[in-house]
């Protein structure tokens, strides 16, 4: 019994970081149709700036806006430079739609190797002051640390915050518009350059929570968040892509299932995990559990 | 105080879409466009309001150029463009598609008035308000499309083919219902389309443009009693 | 346009490839090895185009079928002693069955979807081969291409032979495509990519034809990464990281995605940005630091600028340009 | 007049031809790929990117520093060392292209130190047809040292097998009557580690693999913990590298198991610094662990090769933290000085192999373990100490400060033998005279 309810929380604290990573994802897949990869690479910038910052300034609650301000920008300035030209150049070419999930590798790559260049290719530890060890319930000490409890309400506020902006706010509405009519919302007078610039900018600084939050539960290097960006898709997936909401679904979905699958299964499979799990759930739904079913092909 | 082009040239690819077009519209006047398929329409009203770009000759609305200049922009000048096909977008409800109409406009008290203008004009989008526009039939929609482009308060309307892929009950209230609009308004009007009978009943003027250039025009009246233009273009 | 004859093409294609073993052996080892690098990679760049170019069909997963194809061939030359051309076969119709098996889950996945499903593939599928002990674990297996031909004589080099090997298997590979492409399979693929709605409707098996193209797609990748296990050596799961499959889409995208013949261009650009890079990078010096991410840093800008600049592959369309 | 210099001329020409002559039968018939009269260049292919970069990518400063300083004293025989650093980012495939570039273009002498045990076998075809010596590749797996397979290859450290046959010893010695778990990579070097500790006989009350690299994924680590916690293990074995390591200690903080449960490291995984640069202000959370190494421990102030390299990291790696990869880089370095030396004057491929099986043997390097090259084997080290983690992070031997006891055994079913570690010392100033 004690397994099992360990395991659960071990599979709901993963679950909430593979979340924040999805929400990014999710989140520039709504603005501009276009798979993230570099949401990692962003991420990791992001992260290393933060990091810069709490050393200079010696407080992570501090270094955390800075850090999401930088993540911001960031992915402002990746969206502005390279994926608006492509956009625009591929347009009609049949290229139209994987172009920019390679100019996106490409910006990964970049961006990881210009922190190398910058940071070293070195373990770094960005500490948070929150303690990393379980709380304790009587005797026993459960996985679920208030560094854990962190991630869940970063996760919990950053889905509330952008489904309430997408939901309820004119810009939410334009960057909802944007993203399905581009040119049907110019014409009804949307600025869609700089509201497809915005939807980065949020998706960037989502991302830089999940960088800021996780990297204290593990470390900082330039490599340090690949293995999350591809569970933070593969939640994306699960959750249908379109959907805040289906992003943090997905990310529970991967974590808990990816955890039973190690405890009783074995971790014979722990890297094709994540495949079983996905093709389960898209055999039962083929548009992810949020996904809209007449959602447009990327 | 006009929509004025002049020399007006648009190239696709290696292919002149619209080779030296010159026409006048005044304030006011309705005028529909008429030419078959592939004359040069849809890509002049794109290329008024600024999804194609021009590459020689001038248009100006009201005494200024309108060339070069972002869609977005040019609504904000009062230049709306419906685009072809029931420019609706299907993912958002009728409410959202209503409300991106005035989406940039400061004055809401206003939009809120045109809006319920709207809603009178199509009572049938009320009764759907909170439908998702995928919901809506062809006719519905381009109620819709029409109605997002009036809370915009324009003066010159750019209407592409609304009447596309209607039953004949529903496009008469569709013209109907543009004939009310630009009476009650005082909008301008550049309406293209192929079934230029109806189009003719409600214009003023009509311009027929062929392979990109202006054939002919003159008065609905006139066009319409016109043997060689009715053979030829009106297909009857 | 006039269509070529079979015949025509191969006369055209044979002739190249005459030309090109004929200059293999007025250049280095290092420039034979980098030609069969190109060669292979052309295989499953084609493998690409053919699945996302013609039937519309998005994968991230290349990687893994060519892990297939490796794996297969390398298993059936150790264990049944066959002729390596024989374990390219087999490996490539192994990885045709896993494609068949895959394609069918993904005829019903559209673009993103399967794109996900594809990447969690690539990731799960090599590590397996730490889990069955036939598969040799991390060190991997090696595969013995034995020695070069005797009577091409004691100085044409392993590299030289390797060379060939693939020039000859990528000219097999373009000719079936592209005569594979102009028969109504084509036409059925193309008319689904560019409207699967309207090529229901006229008739045309969706399902069926993306479920073909997957399992001819993945045949290729599985000859690719057969040769590629003859020109590694071996065949071990950090051979066949996410990377490379990310690298065969990047190619397919420099290729122009919907252009064959593009492969081979995509192919020389893969093979040729890290060269250029290492190069331009030396020129500076520096810290460690330096000297090590420097190529990273070049690379991605040339791929990112290569992406912009040229978004529509090597062949751009003339008629497009507005 | 014109006849007479003629005659001259013909004399001098007869002079420069039969000196020339002279030399030539001095010299080798042409001369060995690499070695000019003023350089020997070698190369190296390891991780400096990628997720694998993190601590090797000190190893090739640390070689390149004690070249340096070697080269600075006069160099090998009269011969500067070049070493040509090449990236493979950890993927067999780019191991065998900038390996090419290393053997065809760069056209090194020797490849000193290579890293990763499928990287390795990719370009062992390569290797082998060329003729060229790999010397002290940087891998535990024991396969590298069958000659036939590999004949120009060297082994350094001792390998994976060894190692868990001797921590199954320890284990059985010191630890008897503990629950005693097992975390492992599940690939070779897991299996081999398997091996090893079967052939020691140890027990297990968990055996607990994991996928490598996926000590990333916090569900994988909340794995481990929940499965030592089911099993009531009180004794963990971890048989990973570095950052599964530092996983391991965060998981254990996180279950409030810091001091309940005794680590014993592997020494992929137990490198004092770059555990400190994971963990950060967990680091004492290590603090009393136990840990397998082969090299002294490189916060040692007393030992005579730890201050010596320290003094030449001083001076030629701009300072760099001096831990176990300028250790290794430092130690692998200083063999291939000896080697070289003994390869000759004009040392050739076959001439460096041959010294190796001949003389290598004798060598002064840093670890306490013998080495067991020979005509008839490649092994290298073949030998272990235990030592115990301080709050700095650093290991100090479980007999005291200085003070080593060796394990040494093969990579077989053969014993562990028990002995007081013993090893040549170190050339005056750190420079071989061999």
């Amino acid at each position: 019994m004690q397994i099992f309810i360990n395991t659960i929380l071990v599979g709901l604290s993963s679950g909430a970081i593979y979340s924040l990573m999805s929400l990014a994802l999710v989140l520039v897949w709504r603005s501009t149709r276009v798979v993230n990869f570099a949401a990692a690479g962003q991420a990791i910038l992001s992260t290393y700036i933060g990091y810069e910052a709490m050393s200079s300034m010696h407080n992570y609650w501090l270094s955390l806006p800075v850090a999401i301000l930088a993540g911001a920008g960031i992915s402002a300035l990746v969206e502005a430079l390279v994926m608006r030209p492509l956009a625009k150049r591929s347009k009609g070419t049949p290229v139209e739609a994987i172009a920019p999930v390679i100019a996106t590798l490409g910006v990964l790559g970049g961006i990881r190797s210009l922190a190398g260049l910058i940071w070293g290719n070195n373990f770094i530890q960005y500490t948070s002051p929150l303690s990393s060890k379980g709380y304790t319930i009587g005797q026993t000490t459960i996985p679920f640390s208030p560094q854990n409890a962190a991630i869940v309400i970063g996760a919990v506020v950053v889905m509330a915050m952008f489904a309430a902006i997408f939901k309820f706010t004119r810009l939410g509405l334009a960057l909802r518009a944007a993203s399905f009519q581009p040119e049907i919302s110019r014409l009804a007078g949307v600025r869609v350059d700089r509201i497809r610039t915005i939807g980065w900018a949020f998706a960037g600084a989502a991302g830089a929570v999940a960088g800021a939050l996780v990297t204290p539960t593990s470390y900082l290097s330039p490599n340090s968040l690949d293995l999350l960006l591809v569970s933070g898709f593969v939640a994306a997936v699960i959750g249908g892509l379109e959907s805040l909401i289906g992003a943090v679904v997905g990310g529970v979905v991967l974590g808990l299932g990816f955890a039973f699958i190690l405890q009783y299964i074995g971790t014979s499979v722990t890297f094709s995990a994540a495949f079983i799990i996905l093709v389960i759930v898209l055999l039962i739904r083929p548009q992810g559990i949020f996904g809209r079913r007449s959602g447009r092909e990327a | 105080m006009t929509l004025k082009v002049e020399q007006l040239h648009v190239q696709h690819g290696a292919i002149t879409a619209i080779e030296d077009l010159t026409f006048t519209i005044n304030e006011g006047e309705l005028v529909t466009i008429i030419g078959s398929n592939g004359a040069g329409k849809t890509t002049l009203l794109r290329a008024l309001s600024g999804l194609l770009p021009v590459s020689a000759g001038s248009a100006s609305w009201k005494g200024e150029s309108i060339l070069g200049k972002r869609p977005e922009d040019l609504v904000r000048r009062g230049i709306v463009h419906v685009s072809e096909g029931k420019a609706v977008i299907p993912e958002l409800t009728v409410a959202e598609n209503l409300e991106l109409g005035g989406i940039w406009r400061k004055d809401k008290s206003d939009v809120a008035a045109a809006t319920a203008e709207v809603l009178e004009l199509f009572p049938r989008l009320g009764e759907r308000l909170k439908q998702g526009a995928d919901t809506l039939s062809g006719g519905e929609r381009q109620m819709l499309a029409i109605g997002r482009s009036i809370i915009a308060r324009p003066q010159l309307l750019l209407l592409d083919e609304p009447s596309l892929g209607l039953a004949p009950l529903i496009i008469e209230q569709i013209f109907a219902a543009i004939d009310a609009l630009r009476h009650r308004l005082g909008l301008t009007v550049v309406l293209v389309e192929q079934n230029a009978m109806s189009a003719l009943s409600i214009a003023d003027r009509g311009i027929i443009i062929n392979l990109g250039r202006v054939v002919g025009s003159g008065s609905a009246q006139a066009l319409l009693n016109d043997p060689a233009l009715r053979s030829a273009y009106l297909g009857y | 346009m006039k269509h070529k004859s079979p015949i025509r093409r191969l006369a055209i294609l044979l002739f190249i490839g005459a030309l090109l073993i004929a200059a293999s052996g007025r250049v280095d080892q290092l420039r034979a090895y980098q030609g069969a690098q190109v060669a292979i990679f052309a295989i499953a760049i084609s493998a690409i185009v053919l699945l996302t170019g013609y039937s519309g069909q998005i994968s991230l997963g290349h990687g893994a079928l060519m892990a297939v194809g490796g794996y297969a061939a390398v298993l059936s030359r150790t264990h049944w002693n066959i002729p390596y051309p024989l374990s390219f076969i087999i490996g490539s119709a192994v990885a045709g069955v896993f494609g068949f098996l895959l394609g069918i889950a993904a005829a019903r996945l559209k673009g993103p979807y399967l794109a996900g499903t594809t990447l969690a593939l690539a990731v799960g599928l090599p590590s397996l081969a730490n889990q069955f002990h036939v598969l040799g674990g991390e060190q991997g297996l090696t595969f013995d291409a034995g020695n070069v031909p005797s009577w091409l004589g004691s100085d044409f080099s392993q590299y030289r032979w390797f060379f060939v090997v693939t020039v000859i298997a990528a000219i097999a590979v373009f000719w079936l495509l592209r005569n594979l492409l102009s028969t109504r399979y084509g036409r059925r693929w193309r008319a689904i990519r560019s409207n699967p709605t309207a090529a229901a409707l006229a008739g045309i098996n969706v399902g069926r034809a993306k479920v073909l193209a997957f399992t001819l797609s993945s045949t290729v990748a599985g000859l690719a990464g057969s040769l590629f296990a003859m020109l590694l050596g071996l065949v071990a799961p950090l051979a066949f990281t996410l990377t490379l499959s990310f690298t065969l889409v990047t190619g397919a995208v420099l290729a122009g995605v919907s252009n064959l013949g593009g492969s081979i261009v995509g192919a020389v650009v893969l093979v040729s940005i890290p060269e250029l890079s290492n190069a331009a990078a030396s020129h500076f010096g520096g810290s460690d630091k330096v000297t090590a991410n420097l190529p990273g840093v070049i690379t991605s800008v040339l791929l990112i600028a290569t992406v912009l600049f040229i978004p529509n592959g090597p062949k751009m369309p003339k008629l497009s340009r507005q | 007049m014109f006849v007479q210099r003629r005659t001259k001329g013909g004399i001098f020409a007869a002079a420069v031809v039969a000196a020339a002559a002279l030399v030539a039968s001095a010299l080798p018939a042409h001369a060995e790929t690499g070695v000019t009269s003023s350089t020997i260049k070698l190369g190296v292919t390891l991780p400096l990117t990628g997720a694998a970069a993190p601590g090797y990518n000190k190893i090739p400063a640390a070689m390149k520093a004690y070249f340096d300083y070697v080269n600075a004293n006069g160099g090998v025989n009269g011969r500067q060392i070049k070493l040509v650093v090449k990236d493979d980012a950890y993927s067999p495939s780019q191991t065998l292209s900038v390996t090419n570039d290393l053997i065809l273009k760069d056209k090194v002498f020797a490849l000193v130190g290579t890293l990763g045990t499928a990287n390795n076998e990719a370009t062992t075809r390569l290797v082998n047809s060329q003729g060229v010596p790999r010397l002290f590749v940087n891998t535990g797996f024991s396969g590298f040292a069958d000659m036939k397979k590999y004949p120009t290859t060297f082994p350094l450290f001792p390998s994976y097998a060894t190692e868990a046959k001797i921590m199954g010893k320890y284990l059985s010695d010191n630890f008897a009557g503990h629950k005693v778990a097992l975390i492992y990579q599940d690939d070779d070097f897991g299996m081999d580690a398997l091996k090893g500790f079967s052939t020691a006989g140890t027990t297990f009350v968990a055996k607990i693999p994991y996928a490598a690299l996926s000590q990333a994924d916090p569900s994988v680590i909340g794995k481990w913990v929940t499965s030592i916690v089911a099993s009531g293990a009180d004794t963990v074995v971890m048989f990973g590298v570095t950052s599964a390591t530092g996983a391991l200690a965060g998981g254990l903080y996180k279950a409030g198991l810091i001091g309940k449960v005794q680590l014993i490291l592997g020494s992929v995984g137990s490198d004092g610094t770059t555990l400190k640069g994971l963990l950060g202000p967990l680091a004492p959370a290590l603090a009393g662990s136990i840990a397998a190494s082969f090299l002294p421990s490189p916060s040692d102030a007393t030992d005579e090769y730890i201050t010596q390299f320290k003094a030449i990291n001083t001076q030629y790696n701009a300072g760099a933290t001096f831990d176990n990869n300028v250790l290794v880089g430092m130690n692998t370095a200083m063999m291939t000085v000896q080697a070289l030396r003994a390869a000759g004057m004009s040392p050739t491929r076959a001439s460096l192999i041959k010294a190796i099986e001949t003389k290598g043997s004798t060598w002064a390097s840093a670890a306490f373990s013998p080495l067991l090259y020979s005509a008839k084997s490649h092994v290298g080290y073949t030998g272990y100490w235990f030592g115990k983690l301080g709050l700095d992070g650093n290991a100090v031997s479980v007999d005291g400060p200085g003070k080593y006891t060796l394990y040494t055994t093969d990579s077989g079913s053969g014993a562990v033998v028990k002995a007081a570690a013993a090893r040549p010392a170190m050339p005056a100033k750190g420079l071989p005279k061999n």
